[in-house]
């Protein structure tokens, strides 16, 4: 098997590549870790931020539903329930699939859209079974309809647990509180807003010291912090819970580029190590492309976003599409994501964005 | 609240303000330590063993720590259980099948075949 | 439970205060007219979609996408459009004068089990405490609305800006 | 945690080690033990190279074909101490290192490996050696059940096993550390710095180190670079490690097999950890181009096919298991297979590099080294049979494209030709 591009991960942005390539003609194979296609987006029950252009407005798992539709009337090769684990120097793209053995394609271009992986907290108990990742729950919640908990304590007040708290409120559960340990929400005041309004509680300053309960969780204890972060004696309180969701922040999920020799720059803002990459998204190993989360953890709209101008670029590249028409699509791309990087919450990733241009270009 | 006495002890969402959840799944049973499990074919084993309140997967190896589902996408691996006499399989991207045996596991459990 | 042994915190929520600085909220007097919208969005979000949806063309976010929504109060009917497009879900419509005695306000309405016309329920503030009781005047719902119901609650006109939930 | 030292501090020791392996940390900890300033200089982190990159199998005597019973009789003089070292170490280092004395194996999947097994088993037992029975397939299959059908029979030494290496490298350096030793990490010597008769310390990336007593020499295959002089050939060899697996007897291995990839005698190894993993490794499918080229520490993915494959065919019962992890190292090939340990003939500079044997040999020759620089060059053991010195002058002509396998008949055969000329 020859593939003139191979993407590893059919989520938001790797489906947007797989739909904008094909469209011009470009031979394309999706291949996924998971049973079903659409990644994240079938966590997602809320609403997207955004502009028409990113179908702001639409529930994400609708997205996933349209994305999906889209590829299929592409006629877009799909391999799922198979893990790459490797992509060697040759553009050989190694992947497992369940016990079936390990097999292999080689590619022409290839594009990592893996995503991100949820970043986790350390406190006294959690690794108890009861502490998950916030999605986890939504992967229980919104694929499988089973409530991961009934009385429920986020941990992280960013929108992803604010998101999650909303979530599992309208699943049936009881949210007991938000705890974060910062002075303030880290996510968007809507979102916080939203939850303040169910009458659940966001306690800023505070964390979580220890999950309760043999074997699984029962109560979490929590406290107080100072303004250094550290507990203030006394202000322990022991709370009721058989859920306590951690929603502190995702990490790209890197593991291939780093195997595959990518460069990597370690971005605060982007969630830790990002492929460094150029503006068509290509990274500093030839022919192998980063979309997504994977290139800087970020919202759903800016990873179609990136998908796309990877999908169109590496069709420029394979001369499916005329230099001209291609280096306008890319403006356009480049300008919507520049706008969704506007504002206080997207400044910093889009300084970061830059600076890992600037990178590539050394 | 509505919510939760229709649950009952039961862990599904049966009604849910956004998704529609569908009505005609097929059931299959899993065996569970011994026990039948209702479970919904397309799902994974962890779900089904949450669904139905089994939340410890094994214990660790040295401390004799209980773990369950953490990551819930195949990658932390702190669900594992003894699927069909093989050890150390993730249960979170595992689908379920009628008739499946499903073990907990002490430590890294053991193989059986291997002195069949 | 929780924020009554912490103490209460008012992080994420906006205070009436704020609020009345917003560019989305019509001013003390377009309240007493017709019904209108109020955006409680106070973030430089990348969001448009009331913009998109707003059939009279009264909501105005413009370049960059990061401008918060502004309301041209002449052009509003309140017809609640723009309520279930919202993905903060802060968009509100409020009809001051419903009658001599109550307001009504158009609430986004995500939870289970959705009100029903007629029914007595608790109006709540910005934190989720109830205030004053509320009847439930209209739900809407249908396909475009995206299973965000709209619902429309009567409540004592001294807390038209007040209550922006119900429980019950 | 290892203790990163600033680099601003005042760089006069007793004496500095070039290398942070297994070797060089056992030799900073043998040294500091004895009393000396030491510090250890590691161009990347501690275990970072082949020490790391290895199956941790304690074999008293390996190889097969150029074996000879004197060469038996040399290796147990060293590697026989070693291993009651090691059995010493949890408590010496008070760390525990995993070692576990589960056996080793060699395999016969042929009629003619095992005739060589069998001779190899009577030189052995000719040089003093009685821990050694050589098991017929049932034997095999009752000692340890994961082997398949296509073996007829097996070496087996009883009171060979299997450390942790990466575990062992870090008790020595943790060790010395506790001791007073400072480590280096990322930090590459650049050259010697040479006085008028003797060595004086190092030149780094980072700065001189100097050194009283001496500086040693622990890079094994990185040994071409600094001291070209000395002949140590760098020698690409994989590791690959399963995810954890149920307690299995599985003991360490060392074989060569003719595998269906090649049909080539192809040389693999192997070894159960204490918690579950099991590390197997050999050489590289495709030959590096050149000698540079076996310092790449890429994996190709012919490479991983034929592990799985080889596992799959020797333990079909655990054929599913997935490999987590693999790696490529360089270990240093010397022409007769035995380390160079001891003095040198420039004043001041030892050598303790050259080793394609390193768990059983490694630590002993640290404690060795520490005596040759400690107590004027009288060690417990005689070491004149790893004298650095001893091919001094010499030229030899390496194969220009190989492998472990390609190295290892090449020696056996100048072996052969040696022998037959001193007889």
């Amino acid at each position: 098997m020859n593939n003139e591009l191979v993407i590893i991960g059919a989520g938001p942005s790797g489906l947007s590549a797989a739909i904008e390539a094909s469209r011009y003609g470009v031979k394309v194979l999706v291949i996924d870790e998971n049973d079903r296609p659409g990644g994240q987006l079938f966590l997602q029950t809320h609403k997207f931020f955004g502009s028409r252009h990113h179908s702001a407005g639409v529930r994400g798992f609708q997205i996933g539903y349209n994305l999906l539709k889209e590829a299929e009337d592409q006629g877009i090769e799909l391999l799922l329930g198979t893990t790459v684990w490797g992509i060697f120097p040759d553009l050989k793209v190694a992947f497992s699939r369940n016990t079936n053995g390990n097999d292999s394609v080689d590619a022409k271009n290839i594009l990592i859209a893996t995503g991100a992986l949820e970043k986790a907290i350390f406190f006294k108990g959690w690794t108890k079974p009861g502490v998950m990742g916030a999605g986890a729950a939504q992967n229980m919640m919104h694929v499988y309809w089973v409530l991961p908990g009934e009385k429920a304590l986020i941990v992280g007040a960013g929108n992803v647990g604010l998101i999650v708290a909303y979530q599992l409120a309208q699943a049936g559960a009881d949210v007991i509180g938000v705890i974060e340990m910062l002075p303030r929400v880290q996510g968007y005041q809507v979102h916080a807003g939203k939850i303040r309004r169910l009458g659940i509680p966001i306690l800023t300053s505070s964390t979580i010291q220890e999950a309760l309960g043999d074997p699984a969780v029962e109560g979490a204890r929590i406290v107080r912090v100072d303004e250094q972060g550290k507990p203030v004696q006394g202000s322990e309180l022991e709370v009721a819970c058989d859920l306590i969701c951690l929603a502190v922040g995702l990490k790209p999920f890197d593991e291939l580029c780093w195997s595959s020799g990518i460069d990597m720059k370690y971005m605060e803002s982007l969630g830790g190590y990002v492929p460094i990459h150029n503006e068509s998204m290509e990274t500093t190993k030839p022919s192998v492309y980063v979309a997504g989360d994977v290139a800087g953890v970020e919202e759903a709209n800016t990873a179609m976003e990136e998908g796309r101008l990877a999908g169109i670029a590496i069709a420029q590249k394979l001369e499916k599409l005329p230099d001209k028409e291609a280096d306008q699509l890319k403006t356009e791309i480049r300008q919507r994501l520049e706008h969704l990087r506007l504002g206080t919450f997207g400044e910093e990733r889009a300084k970061a964005k830059e600076m890992l241009v600037k990178l590539n270009s050394k | 609240m509505k919510q939760k006495e229709a649950r009952g002890i039961e862990m599904r969402i049966l009604e849910h303000p956004i998704l529609d959840i569908s009505k005609d799944r097929k059931k299959v049973t899993i065996i569970v330590d011994g026990k039948n499990v209702d479970a919904f074919e397309g799902e994974t084993i962890a779900s089904a063993l949450y669904a139905s309140g089994i939340k410890v997967h094994r214990t660790t190896a040295k401390f004799k720590e209980p773990r369950g589902v953490f990551c819930n996408k195949g990658r932390c691996t702190d669900c594992i259980m003894k699927v069909d006499g093989c050890p150390n399989v993730r249960t979170c991207n595992t689908m379920v099948r009628d008739g499946m045996i499903v073990e907990s596991l002490e430590g890294r459990g053991e193989w059986e075949h291997l002195y069949e | 439970m929780l924020d009554k042994l912490f103490n209460t915190s008012n992080d994420g929520i906006l205070s009436i205060k704020r609020i009345k600085q917003l560019l989305g909220y019509p001013g003390t007097e377009r309240f007493e007219k017709n019904p209108v919208v109020v955006i409680e969005c106070d973030q430089d979000i990348p969001c448009n979609p009331c913009e998109d949806i707003c059939p009279e063309r009264a909501i105005a976010v413009g370049t960059p996408i990061t401008n918060l929504p502004s309301v041209d109060t002449n052009k509003c009917n309140g017809c609640t459009m723009c309520i279930s497009i919202c993905p903060g879900l802060c968009i509100f419509v409020v009809h001051k004068n419903y009658n001599s005695t109550e307001s009504l306000v158009y609430l986004p309405y995500e939870m289970l089990p959705l009100p029903e016309k007629g029914m007595i329920v608790e109006g709540c503030d910005r934190k989720g405490e109830p205030v004053c009781k509320a009847r439930i005047e209209r739900v809407i719902k249908g396909k475009k609305l995206q299973k965000t119901a709209v619902v429309a609650v009567a409540i004592p006109k001294e807390y038209f800006e007040i209550v922006r939930a119900i429980r019950f | 945690m290892i203790k990163i030292e600033e680099h601003n501090i005042k760089k006069n020791f007793d004496v500095i080690i070039i290398g942070g392996g297994m070797t060089g940390c056992a030799s900073a900890y043998f040294l500091t033990k004895g009393g000396m300033k030491v510090a250890l200089i590691e161009m990347r982190s501690i275990c970072s190279g082949s020490s790391g990159r290895n199956g941790g199998q304690v074999i008293q005597v390996e190889g097969r074909d150029e074996l000879s019973p004197e060469m038996c009789k040399k290796k147990n003089s060293i590697a026989a101490p070693g291993k009651k070292l090691l059995s010493e170490l949890n408590e010496e280092l008070d760390f525990d290192i995993e070692y576990r004395k589960n056996g080793s194996l060699d395999m016969a999947y042929s009629e003619h490996d095992e005739k060589i097994i069998k001779q190899n088993i009577d030189w052995q037992r000719d040089a003093g050696e009685d821990k050694l029975v050589y098991l017929d397939p049932a034997d095999l299959k009752e000692f340890c059940p994961v082997f398949g059908d296509e073996i007829r029979g097996a070496k087996l030494r009883k009171d060979d096993g299997n450390v942790n290496p990466f575990r062992i490298t870090y008790a020595f350096a943790f060790a010395a550390q506790r001791l007073g030793a400072s480590i280096f990490t990322y930090t590459t010597v650049k050259s010697l710095i040479t006085g008028r008769d003797k060595v004086l310390g190092v030149r780094t990336d980072k700065g001189d180190f100097l050194a009283g007593y001496g500086v040693v020499n622990a890079t094994n295959a990185w040994t071409k670079y600094l001291f070209p002089e000395y002949p140590v050939v760098p020698c690409k060899i994989l590791a690959f490690v399963t995810e954890q697996l149920p307690t299995i007897p599985l003991p360490a291995i060392e074989t060569v097999t003719n595998d269906d990839f090649d049909r080539t005698p192809f040389l693999f190894y192997g070894g159960s950890q204490k918690d579950g993993n099991v590390i197997i490794g050999g050489p590289p499918v495709t030959l590096p181009e050149s000698m540079d080229d076996h310092f790449n520490e890429d994996l190709m993915y012919d490479d991983i096919s034929r592990f799985k494959r080889l596992y799959a065919k020797y333990w079909p019962k655990i054929k599913d298991v997935s490999l987590i992890r693999g790696w490529g190292g360089a270990l240093g090939f010397t022409p007769d297979a035995l380390p160079l340990v001891g003095r040198t003939r420039f004043e001041n500079l030892y050598m303790n590099t050259g080793f394609t044997n390193g768990m059983a040999w490694c630590p002993i020759c640290g404690q060795l080294i520490a005596e040759v620089i400690l107590k004027n060059g009288k060690t417990s053991i005689p070491i004149d049979i790893m004298d650095p010195e001893r091919f001094s002058g010499e030229v030899f002509d390496w194969p220009e494209k190989y492998n472990y396998t390609i190295l290892h008949n090449y020696l056996a055969t100048k072996h052969e030709a040696e022998r037959s000329k001193g007889y």
